[in-house]
């Protein structure tokens, strides 16, 4: 974030550390120099020209590794201490592109979940960790619950249809499933976090390789936003996979749902930022009424307010997001469903705070609102787009179900 | 509810044409629009898919000709009492399957109407513009060339500035008007129109409205330059560019009334097009209720289709709800607009009825905009997802809110109306 | 905008008793209402201010003789083809003053329109309750004793219950119907009611529309007990409270038409009831944009008049362009409700008419909610104040908004036509 | 709050220290016995009863005291680092009373900006604290800026009207102004609080004791809410006050205005978590649909998510308000404008989300909803008042103005 940004969109934080801002600042410097600054040589083929600055911040500056134990090479920053910091970091992205934000939101959330639940099992992680390691840029492709099909039963997380289905059998496990659609690059991963029900119907997560036998990909969907990321429905035919690639524990789907709320709050909250800067020049230099700056007439300013407002509201929420992660260390269920029930909260709220900021800032740029040259638009379809996706199905209903639950104690909902 | 024939009409204003030109317009958008549309949006430069379909529509079907007299090949629909009803189930129609596409079409219409409609009639230059539309099977397009570089919507806003801002010049020389601007923004420019209305000013920086000229210039005539078309969001189908009128001289009589009537009739544009916006808005969302209705029918939540879950089918109640009531909305505009001939009704250029007029179109706007943008979250994953077809309207529909001066100046003219402002 | 009269209706659709009556009784009302209104609040147990202001109008002006035929000293209005729409004037008008009291005038008629609308006709219970209502200068009340302790809404919810929770017994011992049962909460109860319609079961627990039976009780027919009012947040002319029959005799004919006919008739009354709701509420919004305007016009922001800033000329623009599209959407409610004798009318008891005119009042029940409480804000540090009158309907217009089963039936209906749901 | 809404309600603080907490316990205390548990008793006659729960809080419990520096006597809760203390406690009253609330919240912003801003003048802080240790209960009001008529000319602040005018001449200073409407308890008051234009036109505050000549009152106002206190509008004739009485810097003006957001926003929350309280029980025991638990319907469910979203964001915002009021101390006007800024804008967005919590939860309450009995609408009265109040004019237009200023640097709105 540029220093004025941080002058402005105040966190309820205490400072971070040095190792932090340094990380922060070296992103900051990426977003600015090789996107942002540069934004008018992406109009054409804009995905793939993208390609080469992802590697960059993934590779040469290693950010891949952000989430990766420090044991085993990383950063680290796979604690729920360290989200707030992860949240920075995101948002630093979103700034410049959601599509790499989002990327690198599924790798964190990836060995946030796995270092937690995996504890007796170094193996996964070891054998992950050192694949992230290699020069070669990795992509963990999440793919949650979803809406079921009428007249066919399936498990359920928290009343959304699980739709893939794994047993483990000996020392292997086999996961399958149907037209499964991944919240993003399922054509581009590596490897896809699938949330699956066992042979007993409850929920849990496995990991599956990408070239394993038996994977199905839909042609290329196309997609509102999120460009650069190729996505695509994903068939299992009894995929085999080690049986420690399966993490039989259903706090562990509630936690990568957590992570990931947070996590794309942070990209979105990023665009946001971006698109405020943007709306902030047009509004500073555009004049309206035959002779007003922009800004300085009453009813443009309120909706320039409205903007920023709804942007520091949703920057405070994450933040106080970030900064319950670690309730899910306290025994019990209490921590790890309280924490999920505010992630699924804010993370929808927050989207929906920075929809909104994005959808009012446009109504005073015209045209230029819907020029693909301003870049404007692209941050409206990228968190419109990550928005409708972390929702799910049914709108905000089944956060409403979980926040129901969580304080009413509904049963049956 | 059996379908989106469904949502509500005030019965009563239903003009005469209505139920067999529908069908007809809805089969032709059924077989040549619909089965393509989703492939516009990579078309958007070429139209080589986005033609054949114009071409059918505005000249096979013959909905170019529409406005023109009879005896000039047309359909003669501005004389009758229902030309913004006739409109509104046009644009419905065609807003259902494509909204650039229906906007492509309308704003053809857009600056013939300066000419066409009592008490505004030009009829030497409907004589020497009918044939271009009225002897053609291709389609043939007109455009309002308005925007200016730096005012924005400001020709818009004619109650509050009357034309101060115009920077497009109009000199009269000879029997000839010399103009010099450059336009951008308009629908069907990018190369798309082959007559432009130019709202021009005879005196720059002059608020008298006997300066403001509206001038019409052939696509053809030397001077004009057009750029190629921006990419954009959405709408594909209507392309968008420049225009630079560079000493261009069309005759005299090509200025629609003269002094004073020119302004006039020019402002009753506001009221047809803030009209059509709110028909291609209840278009698209008919379109989004029977692709919603569809998803909710067919997926879950704990096992049940979405649509029996009681806080689901409160979300989707009220988006069909809202669709209900602009529809309702919608018509009650249309009819204040064919009222301006009956003893209780108002005329196109008056205060109330430009006010109450662009409070309905802000209104469903909002509601369109948000509905679309709920309706994504209701698909949730399949939101974004090109094939179930709402995401495209979402990104089309958008851009209807924000043009003819967006919200902002819809909001002005509205309260300036019902309060009496003076100054906003 | 010269005034709250000019916000727009449908002028096709305006009775011909219209103009006249309306001026009639808005001078009843501002002489014997507006001055008195704001003491109403410490008047609500006793009635003693408000029960001379329902004298005049009820029975001096006549307003209770409305719906009886005139052989029987009434208006002949269910004769009419304009009985929504008459309704909506009369309701309109009153709920811009008090809406306490126009639901108290209102559900007066309810009970009576099940025995006086085609094709539900009951001549002789019209014979027998006319004179009550029409030999008489003083106000008389009817009610509508549906409510029950433990159902809620659920009489209201027809589409689904189907009469089912219902508690309240009828049974017939000769030619007697003997009722027992506690009703709670009905306008018009709490001791101001001469007459009771009350829904009730002929055979607990059925689901059978036959076992429905709806059966008139004087309030002084033995083994009726009232409590007395409650207090409550608003609405001081509408007297609310308990209602016990215990044994209670009245004659075999006392029910309104038998097995079937009885809830068919009755169900008629949830589109009477919303589309009177509506009414209320775009009169008590046209009162507020009287005193907002007032406001903005004379307190200042910046040191100009507040609706000479463009951000508060937005919000004020906002909730009169609401009321304006709210005072449509109320007529074409009552439009519907007219409709029903056309051709392409529905009758009152459809699930689309029904479903339609739900999502009417529950769309502007929620801009009703939204905009008082928005004005409120405007006015600041005086919206809590009683002298300005906004607070007092923000406090009535709340409960317009939760009661005849609230927010939540009203969209459930509306989805169950929508999306043809079949469970919510 | 009672422990089950504190593990529902998450704060985004670390924990208060032993002191405080108990003070909140035993504020809550007060709150369950004396109001909450007792309230069918309150049904007749309110007001005048409640008078006597007030001087238990405020006396015995010496509350009265609370932003009374402790060199004073006091709890010293009135430095920058105990607002979110306040915050707490102030939540706990608007629980049982938002009057009693609304009137504490005066009495700690008064302190809090004259210990501030009258470092050299101990002389006013004395006499200030010392009436507060008497046995007898203090009130003060507030009398901020308002809406000027047409026509007239006033200074303004931030575009408001400062209808109050004062002058200082030698010892003393003279304070004038015509029907000024103090926020609340304009005829309970023993000392009114008022920003007033200086002669230069520059916003200022004067402390002004009720029995001063010159004085007028009108007749009690009937208003939405706040039944206990009766307020009415204030004439000031050239009454003479102690000219170190007077404040005159600019930033008193702001930093009351952020004290009375943050505070305010306390009573509103706590108003709204005791509805919460309300409509759990009511959702917990009724039955709809003939036969399913009101909270069981998943509509019904939504609407109560709705309720607790709001209040817990609520919560979030006014917390992560309190966490930045130290930045008050910067130098420089940067840390107050920000801070002024943010109070505005989360003071307004909370007393809304609240308001619509209770809007919505009212939705589920039928009758019971509007009945006096249930004490529902009592809290829906009391927060609309206090959200309109602190509107001062024009709904949100001027804090959206505030806003954009401080994020667009806007000068002429």
């Amino acid at each position: 974030m540029i220093g004025n940004l941080e002058g402005l969109f105040l966190m309820p934080e205490k400072g971070i550390d040095e190792e932090t801002q340094g990380v922060v600042t070296l992103v900051r410097r990426w977003a600015d120099k090789e996107v942002i600054g540069d934004r008018l040589e992406y109009r054409r083929n804009y995905p793939s020209r993208f390609d080469e600055k992802r590697k960059t911040l993934f590779l040469a500056m290693g950010l891949q590794r952000l989430a990766v134990p420090e044991e085993h090479g990383g950063f680290g920053w796979h604690t729920p201490g360290r989200m707030r910091h992860v949240l920075r970091v995101l948002t630093e992205i979103g700034r410049a592109d959601c599509s790499t934000g989002v990327l690198l939101a599924m790798n964190c959330a990836l060995f946030t979940v796995v270092t937690r639940f995996c504890d007796g099992r170094n193996g996964l992680t070891d054998s992950l960790a050192s694949s992230y390691l290699e020069d070669e840029m990795k992509t963990a492709s999440c793919i949650l619950t979803g809406p079921g099909h009428a007249g066919r039963e399936t498990p359920l997380f928290k009343g959304r249809s699980i739709l893939a289905r794994a047993a483990a059998a000996g020392e292997s496990a086999t996961v399958s499933g149907e037209d499964l659609r991944p919240l993003a690059a399922g054509l581009a991963a590596d490897r896809f976090l699938i949330v699956c029900a066992d042979s007993d119907g409850s929920p849990c997560l496995a990991l599956v390789p990408v070239d394993a036998p038996g994977i199905a990909r839909s042609e290329r969907v196309k997609a509102a936003g999120l460009d650069a990321l190729a996505n695509a429905d994903i068939s299992l035919d009894a995929v085999t996979i080690p049986k420690d690639h399966l993490i039989l524990d259903q706090d562990a789907v509630s936690y990568l749902s957590a992570c990931l709320n947070l996590m794309l709050g942070g990209v979105s909250l990023g665009a946001g930022l971006n698109f405020f800067e943007i709306v902030s020049d047009w509004s500073d230099s555009r004049v309206i009424k035959g002779g007003t700056v922009l800004k300085e007439n009453p009813l443009c300013a309120s909706v320039l307010a409205d903007t920023a407002e709804e942007i520091a509201c949703a920057g405070f929420l994450l933040h106080d997001l970030a900064g319950i992660m670690p309730l899910t260390d306290h025994p019990g269920p209490s921590g790890m469903e309280a924490v999920y029930t505010y992630s699924a909260m804010i993370g929808a709220k927050a989207q929906q705070g920075i929809m909104r900021a994005i959808n009012r800032g446009l109504e005073l740029m015209g045209s230029a609102g819907y020029a693909r040259e301003w870049h404007a638009e692209k941050h409206w379809r990228d968190v419109k787009t990550i928005q409708s996706i972390m929702c799910g199905t049914g709108a905000e209903a089944p956060v409403k179900m979980d926040i129901a639950r969580f304080f009413y104690n509904c049963s049956e909902i | 509810m059996n379908g989106f024939d469904d949502f509500s009409r005030p019965m009563e204003y239903i003009s005469p044409l209505d139920r067999h030109f529908r069908s007809v317009l809805r089969r032709y958008i059924e077989q040549e629009v619909m089965p393509f549309r989703r492939q516009y949006d990579e078309d958007w430069k070429d139209h080589a898919i986005i033609e054949p379909a114009f071409d059918k529509l505005m000249g096979e079907l013959g909905l170019q000709k529409a406005l023109f007299p009879p005896e000039h090949g047309g359909w003669g629909i501005t004389r009758s009492d229902y030309i913004f009803r006739f409109a509104y189930m046009l644009c419905e129609e065609l807003g259902r399957a494509d909204t650039g596409m229906a906007v492509a079409l309308a704003v053809t219409f857009w600056p013939l109407l300066v000419i066409l409609v009592e008490p505004f009639v030009n009829e030497r230059l409907i004589a020497e513009f009918a044939p271009m539309f009225c002897n053609t099977k291709k389609a043939v397009f007109a455009a309002n060339a308005m925007t200016e570089p730096q005012g924005g919507s400001d020709i818009e806003n004619m109650g509050l500035l009357r034309g101060r801002t115009i920077r497009t010049t109009a000199r009269l020389e000879g029997d000839q008007w010399v103009i010099n601007g450059h336009k951008l923004w308009p629908t069907n420019s990018g190369g798309a129109a082959s007559l432009f209305g130019v709202p021009c000013t005879t005196r720059p920086g002059s608020d008298d409205l006997n300066d403001f000229a509206f001038i019409y210039v052939p696509a053809g005539a030397e001077g004009v330059t057009q750029g190629g078309p921006y990419e954009k969001a959405g709408m594909a189908a209507d392309k968008n560019g420049d225009i630079f009128f560079d000493h261009v001289r069309v005759p005299a009589w090509y200025r629609a009334h003269g002094p004073g009537s020119d302004a006039e009739a020019f402002y009753q544009l506001i009221p047809f097009g803030q009209v059509a916006s709110s028909a291609f808005l209840t278009g698209a969302m008919m379109n989004m209720y029977e692709r919603l209705n569809e998803f909710v029918s067919s997926r879950t939540y704990r096992n049940r289709p979405l649509k029996e879950n009681d806080a689901v089918a409160a979300i989707i109640g009220r988006i069909a709800g809202d669709i209900d009531i602009c529809r309702i909305l919608g018509h009650e505009a249309a009819m204040m607009g064919d009222r301006r001939n009956k003893p209780y009704g108002l005329p196109l250029t008056s205060e109330e009825l430009v006010g109450k007029i662009r409070n309905i179109k802000d209104f469903i706007s909002d509601r369109a905009v948000e509905n679309f943008g709920k309706a994504m979250d209701v698909l949730g994953l399949y939101g974004p997802d090109r094939d179930w077809d709402i995401e495209k309207h979402w990104r089309d529909i958008k851009i209807i809110q924000l043009w003819m001066g967006g919200k902002q100046l819809c909001q002005m003219e509205s309260a300036r109306y019902f309060f009496n402002c003076e100054t906003v």
